[in-house]
C-alpha cells in the first residue's frame, strides 16, 4: 500500500525507500488496528433505542498501560535507528575513493554548476555512474535547497557557508532538480537536470571545448550576445527597444540627460560594468530597484568587454537579428532532409531552442510540445488555434498575438526567413505531438 | 432574546446581565470575554480559509490559471500567519479554556480578570498591525525566514510587530490560566480530581507563558535587523540565518503542542460523557500531557534537518524527537480503551472526537516518518510536510474546537442545536478534509516541494483531487458554524443545565450560568469521571 | 456585580475587596504571576544572551577586542548604582510590612534615584558611543558604521550591545514607572502589613533589571 | 490546600489579620548589599587576569552567585513555596536547551573538505582586525 516513491537512481535510495515503507506498513497496520477497535466498541456497545445501559466503572488497568507504552517505544528506537543508520550512508563522502566534486551556486531562481577543469553550466549538471559525487552548495542571495528526488538527497544552499549534498548515483538518465527552500517569486520555475550519463561520455562531455572553441572565433559582439543570452539578460532586456522587466539595450549606448532625482547619468563603459556589478547604482526612471540580480562573480571580466562591444553594436543601424554565422556547422545538403528535419535544425540555428522547449517544460515562451491545433489563449483574453498561418504571424510580428502567462519578448523574425523555411518550422512544431 | 420562558431558563445569566454593548467591551468576566475571543477568531479562520481557497484554485491546473507567483506568495504567507497567530494559537485555549477553567474548577473567575481583558485587547491591537501589514502584504511565508524576510521589499517590520504583540497576548492568558488553576481550585479539587480538559489547558499554558518570549526576541532581532543593520542573521555581515531559524523553532515548535493539547483535552472529556464509562488511565493522560509540553521544548531542530546544521545535532534531535510520539500514542490508546463496554451514543460532539482520533492516528504515524532522520531529508519541504502539519493542526486542534463548540454550546448559550444539522456538518467536513490531504501526502512521496506557484504536469491529477476536496472542506465547516450560529439566535429549544448527565462541575450550574458562575462555592467530594456503577473487586 | 474597571476608592491600611479571593489567596496570586512574568523577561533576555553566546565563541577575537572600546568603570559604578537601588527597593518591601508608608516612599525616592542616575551614566555612554562612529548609521574614526568595509564584527558587537542595554533601558524605565506608582500610593498612605502587593510586585520587578544588569556588565564590558 | 470558608460574600479585609508575606531582617539586606558590592569588585579583579576561554565561565559563576543572592533574599524566593521555586528555575532550565541546543550544532558543522578554505577566511579576518587593532 502507498508504495509511490520516485524512481531509485542513487545508492541509498532503496535502503531509503524500505526504511519508508516499513514506517508505512506500521503505521497502517497501527491505524487500522485502533480505528478498528474503535468503531467496534462503538457498535458494539452503542445505546439501543436511545436507552442507556449499565456500564461498568473501570478506570484503569496498569497492565495494559505498560504494554502500550513498551510496544510503542520499541518500534521508536527500531525506527529511529535505521533512520539515523541510514542518514550516515547519505551523509558519508569517501574521502579515498575518486570523489567528482560539483560547485553549485544557487541565485534567485536558477542553479549555476562549476566543474574542477572550469567548466560552467546553468540549470544542468552532467555527472558519471556508479562514482560518488559531491555537490558543493551554496548560495549568492537567499536561502535555497538543493533537491534531487530521485537520489533522495536535499541539502539547503546557505550564502555566506558551504554545505554539501553527495551520492553515487547508479542508474543513468535525466532526473529532475528542485528548490525547496522558499526563495521568492519565481521559487517554482528553479528548476534543474542531474544528467547522469556513461564514464566515457562524461569524460568528452567535460572535456568538450568547442563552446569555448566557438567563441573565440567570434567577433566580440557576437560573443557578447552569447554572454546576453547565457546570463539570462534577455529575459528582462530586450534588443528591440521593447520594454520588459529593465530597459531595452537598442540605442541604450551613449544616451545622455538626468534622472527625475536630477543625478546626471550618461550610458558608457563605466555605468555599463556598474550596473552589471552593482545593479542599483543605476536604477532608470520608472524601473523596480534591487530586482536585478548582482553578477559580481558571474560575469568575467572577458564578458564585460563583449557585453559593452555587443551593447555599443545596437546602435540601430544592423539590423537587430544580426544571427552568428552558424560556424562550426558543417555543409549539410539541405534539399536531402524532410521538411521536419530542416525545420528541427532551425530551430536550433535561430535560436527558437533557448526560449520555446520541446518537452513541455516552461521557458521564457510557451513549450512547442503538443501546441499545433490545440487553441492558444492570449494575455488580451483572446483565443485561437494554433494553425500554419498562427505560427507564420508568430514568427513574423510575435507582438501580435502574446500567449497568456508570457511576456512580449520574442524579437521579430521579419526578413530573415523565406517562406519554405518558416513552412518547414511548423512543419516541424506539427510533428510535435 | 425572548423572554418568554419555555425550560428553566434562567432570567439573568451572563449573558443578558449587564446589558449593553458596553457592558461588553469592558467586561472581566472570563465568559464574556471567551465569546469576544469567538468571535474574533472565528473572524481571521474565515479570512485564512479564504485564502487557502484562492490558493487550490490556483494550483488546481499547472501554469497561471488566477493570481500571479508573487500574489500566490503573499496568500500563502498571509494563510499561514492568519491561520497561526490570529486563529489557533489563541483558538481553544482563549476561548473555550477562558469559559470553561474556571467554572471546570469551581472559581468564580480567572485568578487577574482585568489581566484577561487586557490580553483580548493586545490581541486586537495585534491583528490591527496584521491589517496594517496588508497594505504591501508579506511574501516570506509565516516563518519569515532571513536573509529573505531581511531584504524583501515586503512590509515586514509591520507583520513581525503583529506577531510580536499576539505572542505578548498569548504570554498573559497562559499567566493568568496557571495561577488560576493554582490559587482559585475549589475547595476539594485536589490535583487528581481535576478534569482532563485542565491539566490539557494548564499544559498549554506552561508553553505559551514559557515559549513564546524566545520568538518575540526573535522577531524583534529580525525587526532590529531590516532597521539598524545588527548583522546576526545576515550572511553578508557575519552574521548566521540557521540562528534565526534555531529561535524561531525553539517557540515554533512547542506552539504546535499549544494547539493541540487543549484538542486532546476537549477529547478526553468527551469520550467519557459519551460512553458513560471513567475515562481509562486517567493519571496517566493527565501526566501525559504534561510530557508532551516538557519534551516539546527539546526538540525543536527536526525543522532543521537539511537547513545546514551539524550531522551530530541532526541525530541527537532526531532520536529526541520519537520520545514525543510515546506520550501521544498513551494518549489514543486511552481515549479507545474508554468506549470499552460502554453505552455510547453517536451525538454531533461524540462524531467528532471519533474524528479526531482517526485524523490524529494519521497525524501521528506521519509524524514518524518526519523524525525518521534519512526519510525526513526526502520529505523534508515537500508536500508530505504540508499534509502532516495539516492533519495536526486542523485534524487535531480545529475538529477539537469544533467538538468544544458543540459540546458545551449548550452550557455557553442556553440553547441546543440541530442534531442532525450537526451530523451532516461533521460528514461533510470530514470527507472534505480527507479528500483534501490525503492526495498531498501522495504528492510529497513523489517529492513536489511546498510553496510551489507552479507544478510540473505529472502532479497535476492529484493538485485537482485536492482542490475539490479543499471546497467540500470549506463548505463543511461553514454548514457546521451556520448551524450553530442559527441555534443561537433563533432556536426556541432551550438547553437543561446538564443535556449529557455529564458529571463535571461546569454542567452542575445553570447553562447559561450565571455571571458568578456558582450560586453556592462547590465543595468537590469525588472524581469527576465516575460514571457506571462500581465494579464488585473494589476500583480496578 | 462586576465592579467598575478601575478601582479608585480604597480604605487606607486595608486590601481591596476583591469578589472572587480573599486576602491571602489575592497575594499570592499577585506574587505567582509576577514571578511567572519575571519568567518570561528571563527568557526575553535568554534569547539575546544565547545569540551573544554563539557570537563571543564564533568571534573570540574580534569580540574581545571591541569590548575594549567600552569604558568598563563606568559599567561597574553603574552596577554599584544598581545594587543599592535594589538594596533600597527590598528595604521598601520591609518598611511596608511595618506600616511604615513615609519610609516606604522614601527608600522608593532613592531607589528611583538611582534608577535616574544609572539611565543618565547610560545615555552619555551611548552618545559618547555614537560620536566615535559606533553607533548604526554613524561613521567616525573607525569608519561607517553601515559600509561594508566597516569591520563586521565590530558591527555585531555593538549592534548585541545596543540591543542589551537597549532592551535593558527599556525594562529600567518601566520598573521606576511602576515603582513610581507604588510611591504615590505609598504618599497617600495607602498600604499597611495586610495590604502591600503593588510595593511588593514593584520591588520583584526592579530585583529582575537589577538581575539582568548584573549578567550583562561582565558579559559586555568585561569578558567581551 | 487548606480550607478557606466558602461564603463567596464576607472575609473582607476588616475579618483578615494574618500575616502576609515573610519580614526578613534589617542587618541581613545590608549583609546581602555589601556582599554584593564585593563579589562586583572581585568580577573585575578576575577579568583583568587573563584565564583564556574561561574568563567567561568565571565571570558567568560570580553573577550567577550575586544573582542567586538578590533572588533569595531581596525577592524573599528563600520564603516562597515550590511552585514558585518552579516558575524561577524553569526558565533557566529552558535557556540551557537552547544554549546547548546552539551548541551542539555550531561547533560541529565543521566539513573535513573545506576546513582549507575555513582557515583561510579566518585568517584574512584577522589580518583585518590587526590593521584595525
Amino acid at each position: 500500500m502507498f508504495r509511490m516513491m520516485p524512481e531509485q537512481a542513487s545508492e541509498v535510495a532503496p535502503k531509503i525507500d524500505w526504511l519508508i515503507y516499513l514506517i508505512t506498513d506500521i503505521s497502517v497496520f497501527f491505524t487500522v488496528l485502533i480505528c478498528g477497535a474503535m468503531i467496534y466498541f462503538a457498535i458494539r456497545y452503542r445505546q439501543r433505542d436511545g436507552k442507556h445501559h449499565e456500564t461498568p466503572q473501570i478506570k484503569g488497568d496498569h497492565l495494559l498501560e505498560m504494554v502500550w507504552t513498551i510496544v510503542p517505544t520499541i518500534i521508536c528506537i527500531y525506527v529511529a535507528y535505521y533512520g539515523v543508520k541510514y542518514f550516515y550512508d547519505i551523509r558519508h563522502v569517501p574521502l579515498d575513493g575518486d570523489v567528482v566534486t560539483v560547485n553549485v551556486q544557487g541565485q534567485k531562481w536558477k542553479w549555476d554548476f562549476e566543474y574542477d577543469n572550469g567548466k560552467k553550466t546553468t540549470g544542468e549538471a552532467v555527472i558519471p555512474v556508479g562514482q560518488h559525487v559531491k555537490f558543493v552548495l551554496t548560495s549568492r542571495d537567499v536561502l535555497h535547497s538543493f533537491f534531487v528526488p530521485a537520489m533522495r538527497v536535499k541539502t539547503d544552499a546557505i550564502p555566506g557557508r558551504y554545505t554539501y549534498a553527495a551520492f553515487k548515483p547508479v542508474k543513468t538518465g535525466t532526473y529532475q532538480v528542485f528548490c525547496t527552500e522558499y526563495c521568492g517569486k519565481d521559487h517554482s520555475m528553479m528548476l534543474a537536470k542531474v544528467r547522469v550519463v556513461s564514464e566515457a561520455e562524461y569524460k568528452t562531455w567535460l572535456d568538450d571545448k568547442s563552446e569555448e572553441l566557438a567563441l573565440l572565433k567570434m567577433t566580440p559582439p557576437e560573443r557578447g550576445r552569447a554572454a546576453y543570452n547565457k546570463h539570462g539578460c534577455n529575459a528582462c532586456h530586450s534588443l528591440d527597444g521593447s520594454r520588459l522587466v529593465g530597459p531595452s539595450f537598442l540605442k541604450a549606448y551613449g544616451r545622455e540627460g538626468t534622472y527625475d532625482s536630477g543625478k546626471k547619468y550618461a550610458v558608457d563603459h563605466e555605468y555599463i560594468r556598474q550596473s552589471i556589478y552593482e545593479p542599483n547604482a543605476h536604477i532608470v526612471d520608472s524601473y523596480p530597484p534591487n530586482l536585478m540580480p548582482n553578477y559580481t562573480d558571474q560575469v568575467s571580466a572577458q564578458e564585460l568587454d563583449d557585453l559593452i562591444a555587443f551593447i555599443r553594436s545596437l546602435d540601430g543601424s544592423a539590423p537587430v537579428a544580426a544571427q552568428p554565422a552558424a560556424a562550426a556547422q558543417p555543409a549539410v545538403d539541405l534539399a536531402a532532409l524532410s521538411p521536419i528535419e530542416r525545420g528541427k535544425l532551425l530551430y536550433q540555428q535561430k535560436i527558437c531552442v533557448t526560449c520555446h522547449s520541446i518537452d513541455g517544460s516552461k521557458l521564457v515562451g510557451p513549450s512547442f510540445k503538443g501546441i499545433y491545433g490545440a487553441t492558444q489563449k492570449h494575455v488580451d483574453g483572446s483565443s485561437a488555434t494554433v494553425d500554419e498561418g498562427y505560427i507564420r504571424e508568430s514568427i513574423l510580428q510575435p507582438g501580435l498575438k502574446v500567449a497568456e502567462g508570457y511576456q512580449n519578448m520574442m524579437p521579430p523574425y521579419e526578413g530573415q526567413l523565406s517562406e519554405e523555411q518558416i513552412k518547414d518550422i511548423s512543419e516541424f512544431i506539427k510533428s510535435l505531438k | 432574546m425572548t423572554s418568554h420562558q419555555h425550560a428553566a431558563n434562567p432570567a439573568q445569566n451572563y449573558l443578558n446581565h449587564p446589558k449593553g454593548v458596553w457592558s461588553w467591551l469592558t467586561t472581566t468576566d472570563h465568559k464574556r470575554i471567551a465569546l469576544l475571543y469567538l468571535f474574533t477568531i472565528l473572524l481571521s479562520f474565515f479570512a485564512g480559509g479564504v485564502a487557502a481557497l484562492v490558493m487550490r484554485t490556483e494550483l488546481m491546473f499547472p501554469g497561471h490559471d488566477l493570481v500571479s507567483a508573487d500574489t500566490y506568495n503573499r496568500l500563502f504567507t498571509l494563510h499561514g500567519v492568519l491561520m497561526i497567530f490570529l486563529f489557533i494559537v489563541p483558538g481553544i485555549p482563549a476561548t473555550m479554556g477562558n469559559f470553561l477553567l474556571p467554572l471546570m474548577i469551581g472559581a468564580k473567575d480567572v485568578a487577574f480578570p482585568r489581566l484577561n481583558l487586557l490580553s483580548y485587547y493586545i490581541y486586537v491591537i495585534g491583528a490591527l498591525f496584521g491589517v496594517a501589514a496588508l497594505a504591501n502584504p508579506v511574501d516570506t511565508g509565516w516563518t519569515f525566514y532571513t536573509p529573505y524576510s531581511m531584504d524583501t521589499g515586503t512590509s515586514v517590520v509591520l507583520m513581525t510587530a503583529a506577531a510580536f504583540i499576539l505572542g505578548f497576548s498569548s504570554i498573559l492568558t497562559g499567566l493568568n490560566f496557571i495561577v488560576t488553576v493554582h490559587k482559585l481550585r475549589a475547595p476539594g479539587m485536589t490535583w487528581s480530581r481535576l478534569p482532563v480538559f485542565v491539566w490539557g489547558t494548564y499544559a498549554t499554558a506552561v508553553i505559551q507563558t514559557l515559549a513564546t518570549p524566545v520568538v518575540g526576541i526573535t522577531l524583534l532581532l529580525l525587526i532590529m535587523e531590516r532597521l539598524m543593520g545588527v548583522g546576526i542573521f545576515d550572511p553578508k555581515l557575519g552574521g548566521d540565518p540557521v540562528l534565526f531559524q534555531h529561535m524561531f523553532w525553539f517557540y515554533s515548535h512547542p506552539v504546535v503542542y499549544i494547539m493541540v493539547l487543549p484538542a486532546f483535552g476537549v477529547v478526553g472529556e468527551i469520550i467519557p460523557v459519551f460512553s458513560r464509562k471513567p475515562l481509562f488511565g486517567y493519571r496517566i493522560v493527565c501526566l501525559s500531557s504534561l510530557a508532551i509540553a516538557i519534551i516539546g521544548f527539546v526538540v525543536w531542530a527536526h525543522h532543521m534537518f537539511v537547513a545546514g546544521i551539524s550531522d551530530t545535532a541532526a541525530i541527537y534531535f532526531s532520536i529526541i524527537t520519537f520520545a514525543v510520539a510515546i506520550p501521544t500514542a498513551i494518549k489514543v490508546f486511552n481515549w479507545v480503551s474508554t468506549m470499552y463496554k460502554g453505552s455510547i451514543r453517536f451525538d454531533t460532539p461524540m462524531l467528532y472526537a471519533m474524528g479526531f482520533v482517526f485524523l490524529f492516528l494519521v497525524a501521528g504515524t506521519t509524524g514518524i516518518y518526519l523524525a525518521a532522520l534519512a526519510a525526513d531529508v526526502f520529505y523534508h519541504d515537500t508536500y508530505f510536510v504540508v499534509a502532516h502539519f495539516h492533519y495536526t493542526i486542523q485534524g487535531g486542534a480545529v475538529i477539537g474546537l469544533m467538538a468544544a463548540l458543540h459540546f458545551w454550546f449548550p452550557k455557553m448559550t442556553g440553547k441546543m442545536y440541530n442534531e442532525t444539522v450537526g451530523k451532516i456538518a461533521w460528514i461533510l467536513v470530514f470527507i472534505g478534509f480527507n479528500l483534501t490531504f490525503i492526495p498531498q501526502f501522495g504528492l510529497g512521496m513523489e517529492g513536489m516541494p511546498r510553496r510551489y506557484y507552479d507544478y510540473l504536469p505529472e502532479f497535476q491529477s492529484m493538485h485537482s483531487l485536492s482542490t475539490i476536496g479543499a471546497y467540500v472542506n470549506a463548505f463543511g465547516y461553514s454548514f457546521a458554524l451556520f448551524n450553530l450560529l442559527w441555534a443561537w439566535i433563533f432556536s426556541k429549544n432551550y438547553a437543561p443545565a446538564n443535556p449529557y448527565e455529564s458529571l463535571s462541575l461546569e454542567w452542575q450550574t445553570p447553562s447559561p450560568p450565571p455571571t458568578e458562575n456558582f450560586v453556592e462555592t462547590p465543595i468537590v467530594t469525588d472524581w469527576t469521571y465516575g460514571y457506571g456503577t462500581p465494579l464488585k473487586s473494589g476500583a480496578h | 456585580m462586576s465592579h467598575g474597571l478601575f478601582r479608585t476608592e480604597w480604605v487606607a491600611g486595608e486590601p481591596p475587596d476583591i469578589h472572587h479571593m480573599d486576602v491571602p489567596t489575592a497575594y499570592d496570586a499577585a506574587k505567582l504571576g509576577m514571578w511567572l512574568f519575571l519568567a518570561t523577561e528571563i527568557l526575553l533576555f535568554g534569547g539575546l544572551f544565547a545569540a551573544y553566546a554563539l557570537f563571543h565563541w564564533a568571534y573570540p577575537t574580534e569580540f574581545h577586542h571591541a569590548s575594549k572600546e567600552l569604558n568598563w568603570k563606568i559599567g561597574a559604578f553603574n552596577t554599584c548604582v544598581l545594587l543599592i537601588s535594589s538594596f533600597y527597593a527590598a528595604l521598601s518591601v520591609d518598611a511596608a510590612q511595618h506600616n511604615n508608608n513615609k519610609k516606604v516612599v522614601r527608600y522608593l525616592l532613592i531607589t528611583l534615584g538611582c534608577g535616574l542616575i544609572f539611565l543618565v551614566v547610560k545615555y552619555f555612554e551611548w552618545t559618547g558611543k555614537a560620536s566615535h562612529g559606533l553607533f548604526p548609521g554613524t561613521s567616525g574614526e573607525h569608519g561607517a558604521f553601515n559600509s561594508p568595509e566597516f569591520n563586521h564584527s565590530y558591527r555585531m558587537f555593538f549592534g548585541l550591545y545596543y540591543c542589551m542595554t537597549g532592551l535593558h533601558a527599556l525594562h529600567v524605565i518601566i520598573g521606576m514607572a511602576i515603582l513610581a506608582w507604588a510611591a504615590n500610593l505609598a504618599r497617600k498612605g495607602r498600604f499597611s502589613k495586610r495590604y502591600y502587593t503593588p510595593v511588593e510586585v514593584g520591588a520583584l520587578y526592579w530585583h529582575l533589571v537589577d538581575l539582568i544588569w548584573i549578567y550583562l556588565f561582565p558579559l559586555l564590558y568585561l569578558v567581551g | 490546600m487548606s480550607a478557606h470558608h466558602h461564603d463567596s460574600h464576607s472575609g473582607h479585609g476588616e475579618g483578615f489579620h494574618g500575616e502576609l508575606g515573610h519580614v526578613v531582617p534589617y542587618k541581613t539586606y545590608l549583609a546581602i548589599l555589601i556582599w554584593l558590592l564585593i563579589l562586583t569588585v572581585v568580577t573585575v579583579a578576575a577579568a583583568q587576569v587573563d584565564f583564556g576561554a574561561m574568563n567567561a565561565v568565571v565571570a558567568m559563576i560570580i553573577a550567577s552567585i550575586k544573582a542567586l543572592l538578590v533572588a533569595t533574599i531581596f525577592m524573599h524566593l528563600k520564603f516562597e513555596n515550590p511552585v514558585t521555586w518552579l516558575y524561577a528555575l524553569f526558565p533557566i532550565v529552558l535557556l540551557a536547551i537552547l544554549l546547548a541546543g546552539l551548541f551542539i550544532d555550531n561547533p560541529f558543522r565543521t566539513d573535513p573538505q573545506h576546513a582549507t578554505e575555513a582557515a583561510q577566511h579566518a585568517a584574512n579576518r584577522l589580518a583585518v582586525i590587526l590593521r584595525i587593532g
